[in-house]
């Protein structure tokens, strides 16, 4: 039998009917369904798992839990299956598992980095980087390079995910976090009242330390009661229970973020479903049952592999039938761990002798271990570990805790395992999460959860109640009593705590640091804070350079930086600490934890919105047809618009000049319907948009459209679109793409906050309109073909709107242009957009309808001198920058959003930049949109800028290149030249003129 | 000082660490400064540091409710880059930028200053007009920079997803060579040791509960110990400016959100550069340690909680994800917030106020880190001289009556 | 309207038409109520004359209580703020029903043709809750989320209006231009159940 | 993530539901013409921005699209009460300012 350890125990946790073969570093082992990879390991007696960060020392499995600092993996074969450091404590097996160690150079076992540790090892004490490495200047990239090389534990994968991950919301009126005794009692006692509960556990099966406890319960196996428990919980309708489901979050207003592993116990990709959901549960009342975590204490050499808690070695004995090792040593400051012993003993393998910290003990659990003869030394500590890849032995001493000195000489036993228990922590860190600090509980020398105003409760080992029996009614109890604060249930538990005895146990010693006969700076060492090789001598160095506050320990050391978050270490390193300054640990600052309680898988994170549903894509009626007929699109806001719309082996420039030219020339088409438009009714409309437009509204009259601009209150321009009277007291606005929500947002603002009284509605009727744009001299043409009413300029002018048949199909025409064109926006119900579209594309084909996007409307809106907010703007222009002064009213009665703003000294200047055109001394150059401009050539750096193109074109129509730009005064220096230096060194020339290229009379769009 | 150096650490292993000095005293308040600074992070310790080196005055107290390098200093994503749009913010923080190359042998502590880069992807056309704009900016005002192509940024970083399948392909980016990171907790202990060792009282544990005044001009400050006496009182209390603030009855045009910033588990190396994107709003670099360092926008809301909303990280993750799909397995490790105190233009405040000897420095909002030692720098010119450093001057609070905004929304961007 | 114009659901594209019938074991079922007549309907709930205008035009009090419906032969109605109301009625007649409503109403009332901007989505199925516990952080536990409640809430990333009709009914009130992103998203998060259009 | 009571839906929505919008109770001068530059700048810009309690406002975005008030803690993002437009706060900061 390969599993050397696996000893023939009778625990149903594993399942001996299945074995699993695993690889780890290469080589092959077994194990069972049901073991973890640490437990398979152990059963297989392996001792080297990893190396550690720093020194490079071998390392191996300390705990069975979230704890771990050592066993730290890289699972999984392929290179988008891989899973960066998950802890082996933690990781199911599965057939066919692979593992590896994530540091270690060329392997685990024979690592040329460790000698690097050793003999370099004394010259990286905390805080050496700040130190070192910083002469020459030059040279500190270099040094990097090298420190970087030797950076993190597994190694990101190389391709992409193939697992999904959703998530989904709960709403409960009892939240349990924790599925041990305290937890599974409270969720039954809460659930009886009929509230909504859910409880959730991380591990894979609910019970918690029951799971590897030998206390009977009701005189039953606790397994027993847990199946029971779990039984009766899964038969309510009002309870759902979750496994392998860690709350990783505890967010304000009690919302508990929890990752529910799906798959990952099943191999390393599953296609049946999701890998990993995060549940989001909203709950009105939380409990957090948590229980606590055993503390190791801090001795030399107490990182060689062998050394581990002494609650772990139990739970490998009684939960996975592994005795990680034969010869046992055990370290305590408390009676509970002598239950290691005796588990250890009753496995037939040898304790070799329990080290209690204590002057002595009477109580049950040491009594028993008396009567098995194991040799008890009161008032010693292991002071060292010897042994490299495995404890050989361990010098055991006499030691005064009060003065921290070894007393005598000491002694050596060997041994291949030292299991130790400085006493337990509450699991404080959810109970952190909501900024809630936690406070010192000196009876039980830990910290538990301090006041909260969320709506929280915690009960168990969390509240530093140990005892099952009352651990077991405390839960009974809290649980009702959030029930009732939910509104269920009076407050009572109602059923019948079960029966159970605990051993007497007597005090327990406040103990941490194990002193040594030399001091902790000389003495081998002790560490605190394994992942990152944080140790006593280290502690009390950056004590002594000043960094006295917890927080400034803890980043000058590193302590708690680890994965594990300083589960492990913290409360060590702040007591190494407090002995150090000379102050207690409430003194010394209590440590604050944070999400995530365990690393939580970045997919899981993120859960459905990834890829195509990373943002929603909107899409306008005709999108099909615009798929269809070979458009390349733009991302505007969410929006997806056509860009262009290439031919068969056109460039994108082709393009561009073939959709101007039909357009200027024939008939072009745009799908404009992605722009906002908002439907606004009320006796007091005009009057609204007198106070939120710059343009006066009173007297536009039904039929007729206006251009207006929109200013934030510091008078700068942050929207524009033509807005047409459709009634008396309607009318309807269009806003940019990209402005429509802000807009709307906007309107809604200043009425309900600001002016309530006027009689005015605002509703999006964005999405109920399609909305296509035919320009160009013969867009009249195209549409009288399919139009019931007479478009002739008599009788439908310029900036005028008439309701129509268009194509069979009711419509609202715009004669409105943003090409300088004769133009006309069709706006149809958006259920009949593409077949509007199509009627139009087939009316127009005699006269070569050309459909352009987003660019060719930029081209031909810049020809005219049109703006576009958000590019040739950039909320720091005003609409005279814009040299739009037209577009103020004058008269205006009310001061208008934006126009206070006007009068501040900064708006008065003269050389504001100014909105201008640019021609390029060479008519075929492009100036770059961006490019800067400067007045004078011939400038050292940094050179005075004065302006940049907002806007350039090559324009087909005209045959040479322009542009829109800002300029400082540019609006008097009309005819001057300007300078553009550009990235590539050149420098290119420009002329200031009117930003009106095309058509300066407007005539063309009047015809 | 003691100075450090390679060949010392290897003294000092030889007597087992035992001799190092301490970085910095514990002073009893004295009863007068010249100067009381108003909070011990990096900027304020940064403030003291070259109010005594160049400007001679070394009577100050650098007073810090919690410790030193606690707050923002201690929470944010270490970037530092000076690629801002307007000349004056870029002047400003290019300032710092050359500050930050020579910082690390001036105050003889390595801030592991690395410049590794910094690549503000683009997204939109739009995105490229701007990056166009800011890069030509900064190239004129002598900032290296340099647009790149898509092709350009998936060469420099092959895991970048530059594909036309993302929600939002790649279509560039701006690159600053000299933009890089720092060790955050590193540059408020250079700063604070190099202070100390001027005469700086370092005052740890120590509340500012109020601001004397007599006549419009300050007297000192009363704290939890004690009154003290101060001829000039500097406010560098980031996001909780507007509360000192308060003592003197003042309003500022500030708001104090939380932002949150995230690590996942270290990795091996993988990412080079830090890597920012407006668009989908999130950002990433490795760190020394191997962790990805990742940074979000602010919440919504103003809070001085230091901590946020998990949607926020939610739609940092994914947003992470979009733009390094293969980082879908990595797992987070640690998620936190700071408080950031923003202005409305998305630039600080340096500026004196109408009270007499009462200066502040404040409003950084999401990039206040990268501006470290220029901003102390142009802050302590401005508190000597009582009146605006040159660059400074810019930034000075009247600029919300005059108007005359310098809005970097655009290059702020997300937070960083 | 001509009869030869076609009208096209906000989801045409996607041609649910082909896909009814392929699956009938799904958990989640999905339908489209295509092309209903929508109408905004904004007034004041306070407003006595409003409200009798309102129900006699369309023959049902106006539900005033905040996320409440009614019914009546003509329409839907959904409260989706104090002042404002969805009425969906049969296609096609929604240039009638507003133009009653116009003639019905008095005093300060607006009334919006939004029949192009949305459709209506019916999601049922044993596996419903799952599908919507997705989509949706709204309690859908019966005693919060009553048949006949309405909410206006998010949707993924977007939002919607949602009205239960039964325990594992609903109908989602879904904006055109956000409706593909919406199917994608129910196609996606349907997957673990099984999807069945109708 | 806070759970934010809308005074109009009258019940708990997520915060996902919501956008911020900045403090409450800042009124637009009747008379913008009529002040100084420094009194516009004020009403434009500065806020009070207090670490405690505080009055902002909210929007239902995805509901109602309503604007509402609330008090909420800043320190610790308790909210006190929300209260419809127009309406004042019942929970208010006492003499000193600070909660």
């Amino acid at each position: 039998m390969s599993q050397v350890n696996r000893i023939a125990g009778s625990s149903k946790r594993i399942n001996r009917n299945r074995t699993l073969t695993f690889s780890f570093n290469g080589k092959e082992y077994q194990g069972f369904e049901g073991d973890t990879v640490a437990s398979a390991l152990l059963a297989n007696g392996v001792d080297v798992v990893g190396r550690s960060f720093k020194y490079s020392r071998p390392r191996g499995i300390i705990t069975s839990d979230s704890q771990e600092p050592n066993a730290i993996f890289q699972v999984g074969s392929t290179q988008a299956t891989t899973i960066p450091n998950p802890r082996a404590t933690q990781t199911d097996l599965y057939q066919g598992l692979t593992a590896s160690s994530t540091n270690g150079w060329p392997n685990v076992d024979f690592d040329l980095m460790g000698t690097v540790g050793k003999l370099g090892g004394s010259m990286m004490p905390p805080g050496f980087y700040y130190k070192t490495f910083m002469f020459p200047q030059s040279l500190w990239m270099s040094y990097e390079h090298l420190i970087r090389k030797g950076a993190g534990l597994g190694a990101s994968p190389q391709q992409n995910d193939p697992d999904s991950y959703d998530k989904m919301h709960h709403h409960c009126d009892v939240m349990i976090v924790g599925g041990g005794p305290a937890g599974l009692a409270a969720a039954l006692s809460a659930a009886q009242t009929g509230a909504r509960v859910i409880i959730s556990d991380e591990q894979n099966e609910f019970g918690g330390s029951l799971l590897c406890s030998t206390q009977s319960i009701d005189g039953q196996l606790p397994s027993q009661w847990v199946e029971k428990t779990v039984a009766q919980l899964s038969d309510m309708d009002n309870v759902m229970l979750l496994p392998r489901s860690t709350v990783f979050g505890y967010y304000d207003h009690n919302l508990v973020g929890i990752n529910e592993r799906r798959t990952d116990h099943l191999g390393e990709h599953q296609l049946q479903s999701t890998r990993q959901r995060v549940h989001k549960v909203r709950a009105k009342q939380v409990i957090l049952a948590t229980g606590a975590h055993e503390r190791p204490l801090v001795y030399g050499n107490n990182d060689v592999p062998g050394c581990m808690l002494a609650n772990a070695v139990s739970t490998y004995i009684n939960r996975y039938d592994v005795v990680p090792g034969k010869q046992l040593v055990l370290m305590t400051t408390n009676d509970n761990a002598y239950k290691t012993a005796i588990d250890w003993h009753q496995t037939g393998r040898k304790v070799v002798a329990i080290v209690d910290t204590r002057a002595a003990s009477n109580g049950d659990l040491v009594n028993k271990v008396k009567k098995l003869g194991i040799d008890i030394f009161f008032g010693h500590g292991v002071i060292e570990v010897k042994g490299s890849k495995r404890v050989k032995g361990v010098d055991v001493a006499p030691i005064n805790a009060t003065n921290h000195s070894v007393t005598g000489p000491a002694k050596h036993l060997a041994c291949d395992t030292v299991a130790s228990s400085g006493g337990w922590s509450p699991v404080i860190h959810l109970s952190s999460h909501t900024g809630s600090r936690p406070v010192w509980n000196e009876e039980i020398a830990g910290f538990v959860p301090g006041a909260t105003v969320q709506q929280q409760h915690s009960c168990g080992g969390l509240e530093g109640i140990y005892a099952l029996s009352n651990v077991l009614s405390n839960g009974f109890a809290t649980g009702a009593i959030a029930a009732q604060a939910a509104g269920k249930g009076d407050g009572s538990y109602v059923g019948k705590a079960p029966k159970t005895s605990d051993p007497q146990e007597d005090a327990s010693m406040a103990l941490f640091h194990i002193p040594h006969s030399k001091k902790t700076s000389r003495a081998p060492k002790q560490f605190v804070d394994y992942q990152n090789d944080v140790t006593a001598a280290g502690i009390e160095l950056a004590n002594r350079e000043g960094f006295e506050s917890i927080e400034h320990v803890k980043r000058y050391t590193a302590l708690g930086f680890g994965t594990d978050q300083g589960k492990l270490g913290n409360i060590n390193g702040m007591a190494i600490t407090a002995k150090s300054l000379g102050k207690t640990i409430p003194e010394t600052g209590t440590t604050i934890f944070r999400p995530m309680y365990t690393p939580t898988t970045f997919g899981a994170l993120a859960g459905a919105d990834v890829k195509h549903l990373f943002d929603p894509a909107r899409f306008s009626a005709m999108h099909k047809w615009h798929l269809e007929h070979g458009a390349e699109f733009e991302d505007v806001g969410q929006w997806k618009r056509p860009w262009y719309f290439p031919q068969p082996g056109e460039t994108m420039q082709q393009s561009l000049e073939r959709e101007c030219l039909a357009t200027r020339n024939s008939v072009g088409i745009l799908d404009a319907s992605t722009l906002g438009k908002i439907d606004i009714q009320g006796k007091d409309a005009r009057e609204f948009l007198n106070r939120v437009y710059t343009n006066p509204w009173s007297k536009l009259g039904v039929g007729k459209c206006r251009y207006g601009v929109m200013c934030k209150e510091d008078g700068m321009v942050f929207d524009d679109g033509v807005t047409a009277c459709l009634d008396e007291n309607r009318f309807i606005m269009t806003t940019t793409t990209g402005g429509a929500a802000g807009v709307l947002q906007w309107l809604e603002l200043w009425h309900q906050t600001e002016w309530p009284e006027l009689e005015v509605y605002f509703s999006t009727v964005t999405d109920h309109w399609s909305t296509m744009t035919i320009s160009g001299p013969n867009s009249r043409k195209v549409l009288e073909k399919i139009c019931d009413v007479d478009v002739s300029s008599d009788n439908f002018k310029y900036m005028d709107w008439i309701e129509a048949t268009v194509a069979g199909v009711k419509a609202r025409v715009f004669r409105i242009s943003f090409t300088g064109e004769l133009s006309f926006e069709i706006n149809v119900q958006a259920n009949y957009g593409m077949q509007t579209w199509k009627a139009v594309m087939a009316a127009g084909e005699e006269f070569n309808i050309t459909p352009y996007g987003t660019e060719t409307m930029h081209i031909l809106r810049a020809e005219k001198g049109f703006i576009i907010v958000g590019q040739d703007t950039d909320g720091s222009v005003t609409p005279q920058d814009l040299d739009m002064d037209w577009v103020v009213g004058k008269k205006k009665e009310f001061s208008f959003i934006g126009k206070r703003s006007w009068t501040r000294f900064d708006n008065k200047r003269d050389d504001r930049k100014q909105m201008v055109g640019l021609k390029p001394k060479d008519p075929t150059f492009v100036l770059p949109e961006g490019a800067q401009i400067v007045f004078e050539k011939n400038q050292s750096i940094p050179m005075k800028m004065v302006g940049h193109v907002t806007s350039s074109y090559y324009s087909a129509c005209m045959g040479y290149s322009f542009a829109l730009a800002v300029v400082k005064g540019g609006i008097s220096r009309k005819g001057e030249s300007v300078f553009l230096p550009l990235s590539d060194g050149t420098t290119v020339e420009a002329e200031i003129c009117s930003p009106v290229f095309y058509d300066p009379k407007g005539d063309r769009q009047h015809v | 000082m003691q100075q450090y150096s390679g060949f010392g650490l290897l003294k000092h292993s030889l007597s087992y660490h035992e001799n190092w000095q301490r970085v910095w005293s514990n002073p009893t308040p004295k009863k007068h400064y010249d100067v009381v600074i108003i909070g011990g992070g990096g900027h304020g310790l940064a403030t003291a540091y070259y109010l005594a080196k160049e400007h001679g005055i070394t009577n100050i107290a650098v007073i810090e409710k919690g410790y030193l390098g606690g707050g923002n200093t201690a929470r944010n994503t270490t970037i530092v880059r000076s690629n801002y749009l307007w000349d004056e913010a870029s002047h400003l923080y290019e300032h710092s930028l050359k500050l930050w190359e020579g910082l690390a042998q001036e105050l003889n502590y390595n801030l592991m200053f690395s410049q590794r880069g910094v690549l503000n992807l683009g997204h939109t056309l739009q995105d490229m007009r701007d990056i166009e704009r800011r890069v030509n900016a900064n190239r004129l005002n002598g900032i290296d920079g340099e647009v790149l192509t898509t092709a350009q940024v998936q060469e420099m970083v092959p895991i970048l997803d530059c594909s036309t399948n993302a929600r939002y392909p790649v279509m560039g980016a701006s690159w600053q060579a000299r933009a890089g990171t720092a060790r955050h907790d590193a540059v408020a202990w250079g700063f604070a040791r190099a202070a100390d060792a001027l005469g700086v009282d370092l005052l740890q544990q120590t509340e500012v509960t109020g601001i004397r005044r007599k006549d419009g001009a300050v007297e000192g400050v009363e704290t939890n110990r004690g009154f003290i006496s101060a001829g000039k009182v500097a406010c560098v209390a980031a996001g909780n400016s507007s509360v000192i603030a308060k003592m003197v009855g003042m309003e500022l045009p500030l708001e104090s959100h939380p932002l949150q910033a995230m690590v996942s588990e270290p990795l091996k190396p993988i990412l080079d550069t830090v890597v920012m994107s407006n668009h989908v709003h999130g950002y990433v670099s490795q760190s020394d340690k191997g962790d990805l360092v990742i940074g979000a926008g602010i919440d919504g809301y103003t809070g001085y909680g230091q901590r946020g909303s998990f949607n926020v990280v939610e739609h940092t993750i994914a947003a992470i994800i979009e733009m390094f799909p293969i980082f879908s397995r990595v797992r987070l490790n640690r998620a936190w917030g700071g408080i950031v105190d923003t202005c409305p233009d998305a630039c600080p405040i340096i500026s004196k106020t109408h009270i007499k000897g009462l200066y502040f420095n404040c409003g950084w909002g999401t990039g206040g880190f990268k501006a470290t030692p220029g901003a102390g720098h142009v802050f302590a010119h401005t508190i000597a001289k009582d009146e605006p450093h040159p660059l400074a001057k810019p930034f000075s609070i009247d600029r919300f009556s005059s108007g005359e905004l310098i809005d970097e929304h655009g290059a702020a961007g997300v937070a960083h | 309207m001509s009869k030869s114009i076609q009208a096209e659901s906000p989801l045409h594209h996607a041609q649910l038409e082909q896909l009814i019938g392929q699956s009938s074991e799904g958990g989640i079922t999905l339908h489209e109520h295509k092309l209903l007549g929508h109408l905004n309907l904004r007034g004041n709930a306070a407003d006595t004359a409003f409200l009798a205008g309102v129900q006699e035009a369309l023959g049902v009090a106006l539900p005033t209580a905040p996320c409440s419906s009614a019914k009546s032969e003509l329409a839907q109605i959904m409260w989706l703020a104090p002042d404002e109301w969805l009425v969906i009625v049969e296609s096609g007649t929604e240039f009638d029903v507003e133009q009653k409503l116009r003639s019905y109403l008095t005093g300060h009332f607006a009334v919006s043709d939004i029949s192009g901007a949305q459709t209506l989505l019916e999601l049922s199925g044993k596996d419903i809750i799952g599908l919507m516990k997705k989509s949706t952080g709204y309690d859908l536990h019966l005693e919060s989320f009553p048949v006949g409640k309405v909410i206006g809430t998010t949707f993924a990333k977007t939002g919607a209006h949602i009205l239960r009709l039964d325990e594992n009914t609903f109908q989602l009130v879904v904006r055109r231009s956000f409706s593909d992103y919406v199917w994608l998203w129910i196609q996606q998060s349907s997957q673990e159940y099984g999807l069945t259009i109708v | 993530m806070l759970l934010i009571h809308c005074p109009y839906c009258e019940e708990m929505r997520e915060e996902e539901e919501f956008s911020p919008a900045g403090q409450a109770h800042i009124e637009r001068p009747l008379q913008p013409e009529d002040i100084s530059d420094e009194q516009w700048a004020h009403y434009l810009f500065f806020r009070k921005n207090p670490r405690g309690l505080h009055h902002e406002m909210w929007l239902h975005a995805a509901g109602c699209r309503k604007y509402f008030n609330a008090t909420r803690n800043t320190a610790t993002y308790e909210i006190m009460e929300t209260y419809k437009m127009g309406q004042a706060p019942r929970v208010t900061a006492n003499e000193e300012g600070q909660s």
